[in-house]
């Protein structure tokens, strides 16, 4: 195995009196697919938030590369609570949450599981929208157009992407008007802009038949190889999991019960139970 | 200062407070339910000002009848103003409902100042609102103790509607989540229309108080004091009404003693409120008592 | 499909709306530049709408009453081209840019609250139109404007007014309250301050009002504290009320007193008993026996034209004046020449108005050194002394 | 349409927009009313426009328009106003020395106007614009508001209450239409920049933008401060054009204003803000007949009174939002293309209206 792209340790999010997340310790190594899954609130999601640092976590560290994305470690009477020390041990409260758009820019994309294109805006422009933060020009350069190269190359960037992906023909059409296939097509290109090395994705076969499921499992292993991608994905379809996973994290209200190969969890007990929703040790 | 002072200036705070408090209420309720900020608001304040006039000094009505009779019309007012200018825009953008707000507001004034010309008109007087009382060298009106007492009855029957009935649940529900609460059967439009209705009363209260004690009513007067209850409901925390009368009290008790302790900036006073309100969403953007909430991904 | 029609709709009226605006605009300057037409225009620059949109109605009112009674010079019928500024620096100057270009007026009236006056001199004065302001007391109004005319005393004159009648009184600890960002009431406070420190006293409180807020509780408990014995409040008709409600609820009894503004029966609606005792200085008393034959006929006919028996505010009677004044300009001038009228005026000498008798100085102001001092006694009124001040 | 017969349009466009100013600048058409309220309009558009870069492209809900404006408008009253008038118009407190020293041309002053304005957004903007969009409303509301106060304040320096006339006005329609070009221009630029897109980006979603490593933060704060620097501009040129400032002027209510128009424009469209800019000025002052008696065959109406006109002003707000949210544009650009298609609908529509009432 490679060396690790994703690192978290110890993550617990709680919302007042809610855990969302619980501890949960997981990791992602270079070249590898894998899935996270889970019965619906699970807390996959907000697994999926806190990495991509929309959540500050309660307590627990991420890690993306060498990378730290959040950490924090509170001490004093909430200890006792909580699982893991922070690497600095001089300071009382350790609290650091870089914003998601830093995230991104060292390279960690993702979609939504709800998507999230930019509507009213046009394919082309949706795409073309991730290229700005890798821009060098300042406001006014770019208002007076000294940048128009790095912009020219922008835009070829943008339509290869669109090439590649399969959305040339509807570049100029408004997002929201696609089908709801192609928009998550766009997600994914849009993703694929920022030029990420690990790809998150939350349940991008949601609401797909099981046609065009199999074509996203062909697509994801497709861009996964043409963009030498780490993917970590959030999903429901078990086909689509079974099939390209590497490896599986099951998650169950909040904690983390089973981890393995698909054949490994297919054969987990509790995994089952969780999924049918059996009561153990209540 | 000598003592008697700060006790004169402690109880104007107090009870300037207290009709902050009173119009507060309704900004928090509506923002609570609908997100909006309902710029309308203070000028439902002074329609109601308008209607006290007209019941008692152009039909001569008795103040007994007039109270509730004007109570009444302001509801009809704040409920017909919810129906025609933010329930066509439900589901519109937020911005758009904003727009609509202000259009409201502006509208209402430019009506008042239409209808009833820019010049101040005396608010009937009520003599047992109005009445002197001496108190060493303290002086104040009676209705100077009646509004700080008036608000805490009014906040206790608030929080027993909104916590232990039907319709405080709904408004509970609808204020969590819009979405759910109306697929799981609360009917969205009586839950607003109901919440209009206490907000547009209690501004008409508020009015009653407020004419008695500054007697004074003009077509701008809703502005100020609309803009201050906004910044007293967020200070107190948006959503939260035991906030906004906190956030209320507070307000009024700040600028009154900004003005008492630094008489060289009393030009600033109107300032205050808006210097408090970046202050607070600085450091504590949720308001003294409210909650922090996350946003959905 | 509704939808669609209120749009066509809107955007159709809006777009006649701006053909009709420009359209007429072009129009009205080629046949409107005064001379030659059938009528003289005389343009009403007045509030009537915003802050100052009451004083300004009174205002016009004086001036809609001097045109019923003198509605002809030179043979020809005068008409009133009324433009509401609302008290708007903005839309004063475009409306003063309307009377001038767009309706071709020989002269102006206007405008009550000085600071629309000011915004709007050099438009007058670059077209070359003779301005007559009633009552707008600041003295910028008129300095470095030859066009600039105006019949009423000045605000330094207004304060020092006060100043020295509550030096009279023997008052010596004043309190001082003034609107924050009001022109006049700023003007007025700093006068007095001098007059009244100048002539030995002191002013023990100094208190800022907000526009659009109603509660003076805190600044009145500082004078409270301050023991001031009289409480000068140069302020908006819409202040006034509720200042001296509240002044009176906390339990002062110090004099009240302020400026021409006050002399306004919403005051003392709004104030109610409260405003018994409250002084003011102000240009003009009905019932001024020394008054001009002009003075005379003035009032019962202008309370018959307002149908009651209300007081004739200064205000209205200065509006009177200003009309006359100009009236009998053009007809010395015999034309309706800017230059000639603008002559004829900075000529004028003792011309017998309802307010006094006006000459103008260098400047265009009044020379008048006479004020009145009214109190409210029994919810009216009353004529209480009159101040001479030496220049 | 070919790009060449654009091109053309274009071309004639704007030849005729210059033989138009020309004219009306030399007094050929119009007059001096005609020429203030196009001035006006034109001041006007640069603000809508700013206005719209942050409520409208970057999807805030920023009500500080009127305060900023303040900012520009006493920049140009306090450095250009000549130094012979400065003692009698500062009667009441003499204006502070070092800054009587300091005389600045027209341009230098618009420019000083603009910075401080964009400066001081930045400054409300870094604890504000974290927050949701309402809380931006009534805060930027609240900052317009304590401008204007302060500035009531500052006897020494924009003369308190008294305010500052004999500002060098502007002679020229060539000032406010050229600014309005230029500023409108950059706008343009920018939103059509990569910098716009991600503004765009961030309106539309913007839990979507940061995740495509747009900082949230950084560009609000940027189209802000552009915004508050436009405004600020449009501002000074207000003041020129009046000659006579103070801070009265600069209520919050005149935001609205510029709320309508963009409006009526469309929240997004730069070409419908510049068209609506015009129409509402000129509307305003066209409606100015409802203060009027109108009398009608003898017959006077008793609705016509002063106070009318913005009765129906705020009217008119109010059914464009209820009825007309998109406004004239949406979210589109003029084009040719657009104008082309659009004389067809009407010429169809007109057609169809001819031919039911030839059969009825």
């Amino acid at each position: 195995m490679g060396t690790q792209v994703l690192s978290v340790s110890d993550i617990t999010m709680q919302f007042g009196g809610v855990v969302a997340v619980n501890n949960l310790s997981l990791h992602v190594d270079e070249g590898e697919i894998v899935a996270l899954i889970g019965p619906n609130g699970a807390g996959k999601t907000t697994a999926f938030n806190v990495i991509t640092g929309v959540y500050a976590p309660t307590n627990g560290q991420v890690l993306f590369q060498e990378h730290l994305i959040s950490a924090n470690y509170p001490r004093g009477k909430m200890k006792k609570k909580y699982l893991g020390e922070a690497d600095t041990a001089d300071k009382y409260h350790v609290a650091k949450s870089i914003t998601p758009d830093k995230i991104t820019k060292l390279g960690v994309a993702r979609t939504f599981q709800n998507i999230r294109l930019f509507k009213n805006l046009t394919v082309f422009d949706n795409v073309l929208i991730a290229k700005h933060m890798r821009s060098r020009a300042n406001f006014l350069s770019a208002t007076f157009r000294l940048n128009h190269k790095e912009e020219k190359q922008n835009r070829e960037e943008t339509m290869k992407l669109l090439e590649i992906l399969d959305l040339a023909d509807v570049k100029d059409e408004i997002a929201s008007s696609l089908p709801y296939g192609k928009q998550r097509h766009l997600e994914i290109a849009r993703a694929l802009a920022t030029q990420p090395e690990l790809l998150l994705l939350d349940e991008p076969a949601a609401g797909m038949n099981p046609q065009e499921t199999d074509e996203l499992t062909a697509f994801i292993r497709k861009i996964k190889d043409d963009f030498r991608l780490t993917v970590f994905m959030i999903e429901h379809h078990m086909d689509l999991v079974m099939e390209i996973s590497d490896r599986i994290y099951v998650l169950d209200f909040g904690k983390l019960i089973a981890e393995g190969t698909p054949g490994e969890i297919q054969n987990d007990q509790r995994v089952i139970d969780a999924y049918l929703g059996v009561q153990k040790d209540a | 200062m000598s003592m008697d002072i700060f006790l004169q200036h402690l109880l104007n705070g107090i009870s300037v407070g207290s009709l902050y408090a009173l119009i507060a209420i309704g900004y928090t309720m509506v923002y609570g339910i609908l997100l909006l900020i309902n710029f309308a608001h203070g000028d439902i304040f002074m329609m109601a000002s308008y209607f006290m006039i007209f019941a008692v000094v152009d039909f001569g009505l008795p103040v007994w009848i007039s109270l509730p009779m004007i109570i009444v019309l302001t509801v009809i007012l704040g409920m017909l103003l919810e129906r025609s200018a933010y329930k066509p825009l439900r589901n519109a953008p937020r911005m758009s409902i904003m727009i609509s707000a202000i259009g409201a507001s502006y509208l209402l004034e430019n009506l008042a100042v239409y209808l009833f010309s820019g010049v101040p008109k005396g608010y009937p007087d009520i003599p047992w609102l109005t009445k002197v009382i001496n108190v060493g060298t303290i002086s104040f009106q009676t209705v100077t103790v009646i509004a700080p007492v008036l608000v805490i009855v009014i906040l206790g029957a608030l929080m027993a509607l909104v916590n232990h009935t039907r319709t405080g649940m709904a408004m509970r529900a609808v204020s969590k989540d819009f979405e759910t609460a109306r697929l799981m059967g609360v009917r969205i439009d009586r839950v607003i229309a109901v919440t209009f209705a206490i907000g547009s009363g209690l501004a008409a209260v508020g009015s009653v108080l407020w004419g008695a004690k500054y007697s004074s009513v003009y077509p701008l007067m809703g502005v100020m004091p609309g803009l201050k209850c906004f910044v007293a409901a967020v200070f107190g925390g948006i959503g939260n009404i035991p906030g906004a009368v906190l956030g209320g009290i507070v307000l009024g008790l700040g600028e009154t003693l900004l003005v008492a302790f630094f008489p060289g900036l009393t030009g600033y006073r109107d300032a205050f409120a808006f210097v408090v309100l970046i202050v607070m969403l600085l450091v504590r953007p949720n308001g003294l008592l409210g909650e922090k909430e996350a946003d959905k991904v | 499909m509704k939808r669609n029609v209120l749009a066509v709709l809107l955007t159709a009226v809006m777009t006649a709306a701006m053909l009709a605006g420009c359209g007429s605009g072009s129009g009205a300057a080629s046949g409107g530049s005064g001379d030659g037409g059938e009528v003289i225009k005389i343009g009403v620059f007045e509030p009537l709408t915003g802050e100052n949109g009451g004083g300004g109605s009174q205002e016009a009112d004086g001036i809609k009453y001097a045109n019923q009674v003198y509605p002809e010079v030179l043979g020809k019928k005068v008409e009133l081209v009324i433009v509401d500024n609302k008290s708007d620096k903005g839309e004063a100057t475009t409306a003063a840019t309307r009377l001038v270009e767009q309706e071709g007026v020989v002269a102006v009236i206007g405008s009550y609250g000085s600071g629309v006056s000011i915004a709007a001199g050099d438009i007058f004065k670059n077209a070359k139109v003779p301005a007559m302001g009633a009552s707008c007391t600041n003295p910028m109004v008129t300095e470095g404007n030859d066009y600039y005319f105006r019949t009423c005393f000045l605000d330094p004159f207004q304060g020092t007014v006060m100043a020295n009648y509550c030096t009279q009184q023997g008052f010596t600890k004043a309190a001082i309250v003034y609107q924050n960002g009001d022109d006049y009431s700023t003007g007025l406070a700093n006068f007095f301050k001098a007059s009244f420190e100048g002539a030995g006293g002191s002013v023990v409180s100094e208190g800022v009002i907000q526009t659009n807020d109603s509660d003076y509780n805190s600044i009145l408990t500082n004078i409270k504290a301050s023991d001031a014995e009289v409480i000068f409040a140069p302020s908006s008709i819409t202040v006034a009320g509720a200042f001296i409600k509240q002044a009176r609820a906390l339990g002062i009894d110090a004099l009240i007193c302020a400026g021409d503004t006050w002399e306004n029966e919403a005051i003392i609606d709004v104030a109610g008993e409260a405003a018994e005792g409250v002084v003011l200085s102000t240009f003009y008393d009905e019932n001024d026996a020394s008054a001009s034959e002009e003075a005379k006929k003035f009032v019962p006919g202008f309370k018959e034209y307002l149908g009651g028996d209300a007081i004739i505010p200064a205000v209205s009677a200065l509006g009177y004046d200003a009309y006359c004044v100009v009236l009998d300009a053009i007809e010395r001038a015999g034309s309706t020449d800017g230059e000639a009228v603008r002559q004829a005026l900075a000529d004028t000498s003792e011309f017998v108005g309802v307010t006094g008798a006006i000459t103008f100085d260098e400047n265009g102001d009044a020379q008048k050194n006479v004020a009145i001092v009214k109190t409210v006694e029994g919810g009216k009124f009353k004529y209480l002394d009159t101040v001479v001040v030496g220049e | 349409m070919s790009k060449k017969t654009k091109n053309i349009c274009t071309g004639i466009a704007i030849l005729l927009a210059i033989v138009l100013i020309t004219l009306f600048d030399r007094d050929v058409i119009g007059n001096a009313y005609v020429k203030r309220v196009l001035n006006l309009a034109a001041i006007y558009a640069i603000i809508s426009v700013s206005m719209n870069l942050v409520n409208g492209f970057t999807g805030l809900f920023s009500l500080g328009q009127a305060g900023f404006m303040a900012i520009g408008a006493f920049s140009v009253a306090i450095f250009t106003v000549p130094a012979e008038y400065i003692n009698s118009i500062f009667y009441l407190e003499p204006m502070a020395p070092w800054l009587a020293a300091i005389r600045l041309p027209f341009v230098a002053a618009l420019l000083v106007g603009g910075l401080i304005a964009a400066g001081l957004s930045l400054l409300i903007g870094y604890p504000v614009l974290r927050l949701k969009s309402d809380y931006l409303a009534i805060a930027t509301l609240g900052f317009s508001e304590i401008i204007r106060i302060v500035f009531t304040q500052m006897q020494t320096i924009t003369n308190g209450a008294l305010g500052i006339n004999r500002i060098p006005g502007i002679t020229t329609m060539w000032v406010p239409f050229g600014a309005a070009a230029i500023c409108i221009g950059i706008m343009v630029l920018l939103i059509h920049s990569s910098y716009g897109r991600a503004f765009q980006a961030i309106r539309e979603d913007d839990i979507a933008a940061e995740a495509m490593g747009i900082n949230l933060s950084a560009h609000k704060n940027l189209a802000f401060a552009v915004s508050s620097f436009f405004t600020a501009i449009g501002g000074g040129l207000y003041a020129a054009l009046l000659t006579s400032v103070d801070p009265k002027q600069f209520y919050f209510t005149m935001t609205y204003n510029f709320l309508l128009i963009i409006v009526l424009g469309g929240m997004g469209s730069v070409t419908g803000t510049v068209i609506a800019s015009f129409i509402i000025t000129g509307g305003l002052e066209w409606l100015r007949f409802f203060d009027e008696p109108l009398t009608v065959m003898g017959v006077t109406i008793p609705l016509f009174r002063s106070g009318l006109r913005m009765v129906v002003f705020s009217i008119l707000l109010m059914l464009l939002v209820l009825f007309y949210s998109k406004g004239l544009m949406g979210q589109k650009e003029f084009s040719w293309d657009g104008m082309y298609a659009w004389c067809k609908k009407i010429k169809g529509r007109l057609s169809g209206l001819s031919k039911k009432k030839g059969g009825a």
